[in-house]
């Protein structure tokens, strides 16, 4: 149980894991569902537990889509693809690597691309 | 000149041993208008109220103080014992000295100098009081009912049962409500219209009920045992005095392709209709958007026609106009009952794509020997037989978010267990898997029917939700869902897929708490004047609640809310008058500057305005809107006499002057 | 503009629309204009006067005089509809006796202002772009218009007319303003620090009741400082405590009513800051209820005649930051 | 009130209390011989929205130093929505007290139910200690109302 990083991962996420009813529709709808160790309902569950470094081992985070079918489904509003993004975030951070090359940027803009998902790719992909 | 009486009790020792009375009554004693200042040993016992009585007769009394315990304990006494001698009850004045002084303090002289200033700010408060007098109000010995669900029905039945008249209204055509369309009933597993159809017919032969279907509510005046309301009975073209219910009518009607509302519309009816065989009153009703002759807009050419050259009796009449009927009534009971939510938000359920996923209700139609299949299970798209049929729990029930309701429908779990009883119990070659978040089961028996269902039934509950479900193109149904216990994703392959829906309240329901004054929850489920003693009532005097519309109820629930409701009306209506509160508000109206801000923060809507002709300082007369307060709906609360900003509201009992003095006493 | 309200007043007067104009007519001196009734064309082309020191706001006089057989006409700047709007909302005036035709307002002048700048025997004043150009007795004089702007002009909130039944111009639109800094300022001082702030103005008060009778939010048919009932009758401030409580229950009286018009401060002889008092009600309202502007509308509920079941608790104003 | 070095300051307070819940309450804290100091002295109404800001300010000019105003708990109402006025209300007439430089510890709100016995006795005990640090109400006094 580490708190520090549990509050990071909530803070970045900005979502309240508390409100989640354990109802697994996030899991349910989960296109990578198969391909992941953790699955986005222990997502959310670890995170309320504080069980974070286990989640940043894990492939699974590099495994959601960040297709936001999660989010969009959810009936609490807990938005677990958030949470699995600031996990993903944590991860990063610690690496310590700055995946993000400034001169890349403006190729990559394209003015219907929402802007999550161009971040999202650069942490993901860009190593 | 006052002429106060002190009388201060020892309480036995309760007080006596940390206040020192007599150093009280002496105290006492000496303030302004006190005549006479005594203590007793226990001032509540007969010989202690007969001092009271014989001092106000003796020292003929313009008012009493008690120094005692809380007025909540003997007020009462000591107003009827006040009364008895001839004072008004309302001239007297407790001073609590034993449950806000003797009993919290050790210290006898700081006890004692607290049990002085409470007598003296009830002495000071005495001083302003005024005789009150309750007034009385008439009641009509006559109920009216909203809704003619079971909760309506039930209420309406119990209500004539003791002997009084009792209306009900109801909007659609015939009574019965959702229970009519239910098909069994759990966890006794019989037949819903075999115990509700008696009910509907004993109503409708019942000489004190009056049943108007067809018909709505359109203005409620009044007050509690005086209300005013008026009923729209809305135009069925069809005279109710002459119809017979033969169904010629509906059998001539060409027009066969209206979708049957009874059935959710999983069938056809025609353009004239009675809407099931058992219904009350069995009366044809015309839907004007669909009968040839009537969506033409002039029912004088000559297009169809049909089914008044069919009917024996001329009962059919085009003609007809919305009839209104103002009728009064002492109590009204809101039984306006709940529907489904709509699932077009929900577009991974596929309810709108797929003909396959239905909603529980339409189940109950489906499996209903008068259904559209005729008792038999087949899938509205290809009236085939399903073999796999999944049942999602908790579709827009639990939800945070602006799609669902984020109560628990309370009733999902049990019909679920049911329906998947049911099926397995008549088709076993019919596999059956119930996703649920938690399956919740308090009730009488209730456990035990679930269990049955999992453990004699073999259905499958699992421990997940359903993420999507996506019709296949060999019409099979791909249900997605995650099981949390074995912690994978599933996929089934559905032949149907159920979803228990959410149930919210009647849409009628809103309009008619603005119109009633009653009180509404964010989720519009009636507010009951409190939450654990007073479930039944609404905080509006006269106004009682019944079944759904109060909060999700199953039937036994709603049964024996509609019972209680029925009871408290009829307490009501024994009454040939009520005795109101005198302790209401009232208006100056010289001061009153007719703003509404009364209006506004009154709970019960017992304040009206209307313009009355006075005479202003410069001899000139003009025409002002001035505040009223209905003492029969008022409650006392005071409100409205901080939100008057000129003070030309206040409050018998405890007006500002009074409330003033005793600061000014405790202050002194 | 004089002009064009003179010549709508007499064509409305002549057609019959209204029987009654009120309108402003000059007072002892070139500055103090004051609210007038006009019945004719020839008393309007007498006396009438609208320039840039007509302040007053005449909604309040319509309480009484809409209730007089026929229409009246009222000139009003964007700021007085709101107080218009509001009286029309709590019953106060008869909507239907008022012809009501907007006027626009580019901020109106303090001669208490021009003086401090020892400018005397103002005769007139003549805007030009950002300098104002004063005639006096003793000659031209001339200095920059906003430095004598009054101030309820200063933190205009709106140049928005919220009702008319005609415009004379264009009309504006509801537009930021400041004027809440002072009362942010007032909130970030300490307790002590405000208790003397307050002390040393509201010591200033003579109980003259201007600003109560200027308020178009007091309409009271029995105020309840002239009711010897109401426990708080009283006449003079005979100690620190009459002041007070004399403004802290007008301040109270007037909650979520006021429309921040501005004219208690102007009226007020001793040049109390009153109007913050009801700024910072506004302030408290718009913060704690979400946005409210009284008189915006004439349906919406009072915020303190309504209520939410999530407001937050009383105790909120303990946990803020200075004490 | 005079403050004598020797003894301790004593404050006045007076409470608001409610007929149905805050009342109760306190009645309840006697019938458990839960002790609160006799500084406190209650005023019974039937709501608290039946408490005018006067007799809040009343009680301040003729000398009280500290007020507090119980009522049932936000939604408990008996009258259903009285204690929601008397929430703005109250929130808003502190605000301003708070404005004009008058201590804040002086005034409360508490919500106390009928069966709050023990909450109301400790309230009351909180809110006594409270103003007693605060020493006499200087700021919102009537001078001519003080003791001689």
């Amino acid at each position: 149980m580490n708190n520090n990083l549990k509050e990071q991962v909530i803070r970045s996420s900005g979502v309240n894991v508390l409100k989640c009813m354990r109802c697994g529709k996030c899991s349910g709808t989960c296109p990578s569902y198969d391909e992941m160790e953790y699955h986005p309902h222990q997502f959310v569950y670890m995170v309320e537990k504080g069980d974070i470094e286990t989640l940043m081992k894990s492939e699974s985070i590099y495994k959601c889509l960040t297709c936001f079918a999660c989010v969009e489904r959810c009936p609490r509003n807990v938005e677990p693809a958030k949470v699995v993004e600031a996990v993903r975030l944590a991860a990063i951070r610690k690496q310590g690597n700055n995946h993000l090359i400034a001169d890349n940027i403006p190729e990559m803009l394209d003015e219907d691309l929402p802007q999550q998902a161009i971040v999202t790719a650069f942490r993901k992909y860009t190593k | 000149m006052q002429r106060i009486g002190v009388f201060v009790c020892h309480c036995g020792t309760n007080i006596a041993a940390t206040v020192d009375v007599k150093a009280v009554a002496e105290a006492l004693s000496h303030e302004p208008g006190v005549v006479i200042s005594q203590e007793y040993q226990y001032m509540c016992s007969e010989a202690g109220q007969n001092l009271v009585k014989d001092a106000i007769k003796e020292y003929g009394l313009t008012g009493v103080v008690v120094c005692s315990c809380s007025p909540r304990m003997h007020e009462n006494t000591f107003r009827k014992a006040a009364s008895s001698a001839g004072l008004n009850p309302y001239l007297v004045e407790i001073a609590n000295i034993r449950e806000q002084c003797s009993w919290i303090h050790k210290d006898i002289a700081t006890a004692t100098e607290k049990a002085v200033i409470l007598g003296k700010a009830a002495i000071a408060k005495v001083h302003l009081n005024t005789p009150l007098t309750a007034g009385e109000s008439p009641v009509a010995k006559r109920a009216l009912v909203i809704g003619g669900g079971i909760a309506g029905i039930q209420t309406a039945l119990d209500i004539a049962e003791a002997g009084f008249e009792v209306d009900i209204v109801e909007k659609e055509a015939t009574i019965g409500g959702k229970m009519a369309q239910i098909d069994k009933t759990f966890p006794t597993l019989d037949c819903a219209a075999c115990i509700l159809t008696p009910k509907m017919v004993e109503a409708s032969q019942n000489e004190k009920i009056t049943i108007h279907s067809y018909s709505e509510v359109s203005a409620v005046k009044g007050f509690v045992g005086n209300f005013t309301a008026t009923i729209k009975k809305k135009k069925r073209f069809v005279d109710e005095t002459k119809c017979t219910g033969c169904g010629l009518c509906t059998e001539a009607c060409p027009m066969k392709k209206v979708p049957n509302a009874f059935n959710l519309g999983l069938d056809n009816r025609s353009a004239i209709y009675i809407p099931f065989a058992q219904a009350v009153p069995k009366v044809a009703t015309i839907d004007p958007n669909y009968c040839l002759k009537l969506r033409k807009g002039d029912v004088n050419d000559k297009v169809c026609g049909k089914c008044a050259e069919a009917c024996t009796v001329g009962a059919i009449n085009y003609h007809q106009q919305d009839e209104y009927i103002e009728q009064k009534y002492g109590a009204i009971v809101v039984a306006t009952g709940f529907n489904p939510i709509k699932l077009d938000k929900y577009d991974e359920f596929a309810y709108n794509q797929c003909p396959d996923v239905v909603t529980s209700l339409e189940l109950e139609r489906l499996m209903n020997a008068a259904g559209p299949n005729g008792g038999t299970l087949l899938r509205p798209s290809d009236k085939t037989h399903p073999h796999k049929i999944v049942f999602v729990q908790c579709v827009g029930s639990r939800c945070d978010d602006s799609k669902g309701k984020p109560y628990c429908s309370k009733i999902c779990c049990m019909y679920t267990a049911k329906h998947a009883m049911l099926i397995r119990e008549k088709y076993p070659d019919t596999e059956v898997y119930v996703f649920y978040i938690d399956v919740r089961t308090p009730g009488k028996n209730f456990d035990e029917f679930y269990r049955r269902a999992v453990e004699q039934y073999n259905v499958h509950y699992i421990k997940g939700m359903v993420g999507k479900v996506t019709p296949k193109a060999d019409g099979t149904i791909d249900v997605q869902a995650s099981d949390l216990l074995s912690n994978e994703q599933l996929h089934i392959d559905a032949d149907m897929v159920v979803l228990a829906t959410a149930i919210e309240p009647d849409k009628t329901a809103r309009p008619l708490a603005t119109m009633l004054t009653t009180q509404m929850d964010t989720n519009d489920f009636f507010t009951e004047a409190h939450a654990k003693l007073r479930p039944v009532e609404s905080a509006t005097a006269g106004i009682f609640l019944s079944g759904a519309c109060q909060g999700p109820k199953d039937i036994p629930e709603t049964v024996a809310q509609a019972s209680a409701a029925a009871s408290k009306a009829i307490g009501l209506l024994v009454k040939d008058s009520i005795t109101c509160n005198p302790c209401v508000a009232h208006s100056n109206e010289l001061m009153c500057n007719g703003c509404s801000a009364c209006e506004k923060v009154c709970p019960y809507g017992a304040i009206t305005y209307q313009d009355k002709e006075f005479r202003m300082p410069d001899r000139t007369t003009a025409i002002r809107r001035v505040a009223g307060v209905n003492p029969a709906v008022c409650q006392g609360c005071g409100a409205c006499t901080v939100a008057c900003p000129s003070g030309a509201m206040d409050l018998n009992g405890f007006s500002n002057s009074q409330i003033m003095a005793e600061v000014d006493a405790i202050c002194k | 503009m004089q002009e064009a309200i003179i010549s709508k007043a007499k064509q409305l007067l002549a057609d019959g629309t209204v029987n009654r104009v009120i309108g402003w007519k000059k007072g002892e001196f070139a500055y103090d204009i004051t609210p007038a009734i006009f019945e004719s064309a020839e008393e309007i082309d007498a006396d009438f006067v609208y320039d840039d020191f007509t302040s007053a706001n005449v909604s309040k006089y319509l309480v009484k005089e809409s209730k007089k057989e026929g229409k009246i006409l009222a000139f009003l700047k964007p700021c007085d509809t709101y107080s218009l709007n509001q009286l029309t909302k709590e019953h106060r005036v008869n909507r239907e006796n008022i012809y009501v035709v907007g006027i626009p307002s580019d901020g109106k002048l303090d001669a208490e202002k021009i003086k401090a700048k020892g400018i005397t025997g103002i005769t007139g004043v003549e805007k030009d772009g950002d300098t104002l150009k004063i005639n006096t007795i003793y000659g031209e004089e001339t200095m920059p218009v906003a430095e004598a702007m009054s101030n309820k002009c200063l933190s205009c909130k709106s140049r928005k007319h919220v009702t008319y039944d005609e415009l004379i111009g264009e009309d504006g639109e509801v537009i930021t303003s400041d004027r809440f800094d002072m009362v942010e300022k007032l909130e970030n001082m300490t307790s002590q620090e405000r208790y003397d702030f307050w002390r040393n103005e509201l010591s200033k008060c003579i109980r003259c009741n201007a600003c109560r009778n200027v308020c178009p939010a007091c309409t009271c048919e029995n105020c309840v400082f002239n009711n010897p009932d109401s426990g708080v009758e009283n006449k003079a401030a005979a100690d620190s405590f009459e002041e007070n409580m004399f403004h802290i229950i007008r301040a109270f009286h007037v909650a979520g009513r006021c429309t921040d018009c501005g004219e208690c401060s102007r009226v007020c002889p001793q040049n109390i800051p009153l109007h913050l008092l009801n700024r910072k009600f506004i302030k408290d309202i718009n913060s704690l209820y979400g946005e409210y502007q009284a008189g915006a509308d004439t349906t919406s509920k009072a915020p303190l005649n309504d209520y939410t079941q999530d407001d937050c608790e009383a105790s909120i104003v303990h946990e803020r930051g200075v004490e | 009130m005079q403050v004598n070095e020797n003894k301790e300051f004593q404050p006045l307070i007076v409470a608001f209390c409610c007929n149905w819940c805050s009342y109760a309450g306190a009645d309840l804290s006697g019938t458990n011989r839960l002790n609160y100091p006799t500084n406190v002295k209650i005023i019974r109404v039937p709501c608290s929205c039946r408490v005018n800001p006067m007799f809040i300010l009343r009680a301040f000019q003729k000398g009280a130093d500290g007020v507090i105003l119980c009522g049932c708990h936000p939604g408990d109402c008996h009258y259903t929505s009285g204690n929601y006025f008397t929430r703005r209300r109250m929130t808003l007439l502190f605000s301003m007290l708070d404005f004009l430089g008058i201590e804040r510890d002086r005034t409360r709100v508490e919500w106390v139910s009928a069966a709050e016995g023990a909450k109301f006795a400790a309230t009351m005990n909180e809110f006594t200690e409270a103003v007693k640090k605060l020493g006499p109400n200087r700021r919102l006094e009537d001078l001519r109302c003080r003791k001689q």
